[in-house]
């Protein structure tokens, strides 16, 4: 098990209740956090819709996570 | 440069800031709060954005137009918070030497920022729900997302 | 809407006149005085039109841009007489309901402008030489006018 | 014989001295009347990289003049 904050934004933060929260998760990768989050933020869409950052940086699903990373979770952009 | 911020973008001083004499063609763009989305009467609007990576992003989005379409200006600013019908929600201005890379590099910008940096809407239309809206490759992939009540 | 003037172009209110609730996107283009044209240090530059026909064809520009990629609100003003550096030359503004009619709208009409208006520009060089310049289709064709000293 | 008013503009009215003149022309199109001032708008293009315009109507080469009309000679343009 791996304690990884997880930061939600817009409609995942509205779903989840919470902007970020720290999870002690199983997983290895950061397509396993958005499948064990998927109750909190709430997505029916597959992740390829959405984006995902570690640490900061713009990551894809295969990045792995490791104890103590922040995983961020942006559902489908809308800027402009 | 990106930038974002919460209050008005002041267009007329962001284009002064971009003045250079070799400058021949400046392209500018402006996404404006209009009242209508997808057959939805739009009250107002609310932009939420992750600045450290929209800015990051930002950066490399213009950084990539000025590799393709030699520019001699750039700057791009992106509102945040609550937009009210007209308000310009996002601005991006191009000096170039000659007009073709003032519009290229305009055009890349604001096609890649839309789909590329950290940033949600939030419309509020006038019946009194409300939704965020969907990214434009999303939308044309005929995905739907929730509108809440 | 076709102009022409002999003051300078005031982008923000000629911007504010195209505001409409439907737009979501707003393309704008500017030419500006540039110092340097073909190996010339330019000083400043006049520009002669002839304006009943500059307006007429201006306005039938505009007519098939519209045609072309349906927009809201355009309208370009190109400047007369003399211009200093870094000054704005011709203005041309397109507010649309999206993006691409915007940005195709506006370069539409300043690449037929650019080629169909009857309109002039003499430079003035630092040399002290001055020269009229040529469309950029001859210039493109290798053709040559004089330089007058 | 026609009387032809012939405006001249830029490089052109430069050339001629003037911005305009009526002559008496023997001419039946456009391009007549361009070869025939050719030494006072002092081109040495071929008319074909030049716009003219009767009655402030644009025309082209081809088009008949007549008696009264005015003829506009355009060097190339250059807006923008």
């Amino acid at each position: 098990m791996k304690n990884v904050t997880v930061c939600y934004f817009a409609m995942f933060r509205e779903h989840a209740g919470v902007a970020e929260e720290t999870l002690s998760l199983d997983v290895d990768t950061t397509a396993d956090v958005f499948e064990q989050t998927r109750d909190r933020h709430g997505s029916a869409e597959p992740n390829g819709h959405c984006k995902v950052a570690v640490n900061d940086r713009l990551a894809d699903w295969n990045t792995p996570v490791s104890d103590g990373d922040t995983v961020l979770l942006f559902p489908p952009v809308a800027g402009g | 440069m990106m930038e974002l911020t919460d209050a008005a973008i002041e267009t007329a001083s962001l284009q002064a800031s971009l003045a250079n004499p070799a400058a021949g063609g400046y392209c500018a763009f402006e996404g404006w709060v209009r009242n209508e989305n997808e057959g939805h009467e739009v009250e107002r609007l609310e932009y939420e954005a992750y600045e450290p990576l929209c800015i990051r992003e930002g950066e490399k989005v213009i950084a990539e137009a000025r590799a393709k379409f030699p520019f001699l200006e750039a700057r791009c600013v992106h509102r945040v918070g609550r937009l009210e019908l007209g308000e310009c929600a996002v601005w991006i201005g191009v000096a170039a030497k000659h007009r073709d890379e003032a519009f290229r590099a305009c055009r890349y910008i604001i096609d890649e920022i839309k789909v590329r940096l950290p940033i949600w809407k939030k419309e509020h239309y006038v019946n009194g729900d409300s939704g965020w809206v969907n990214c434009e490759r999303c939308a044309s992939h005929g995905m739907k997302h929730g509108i809440e009540k």
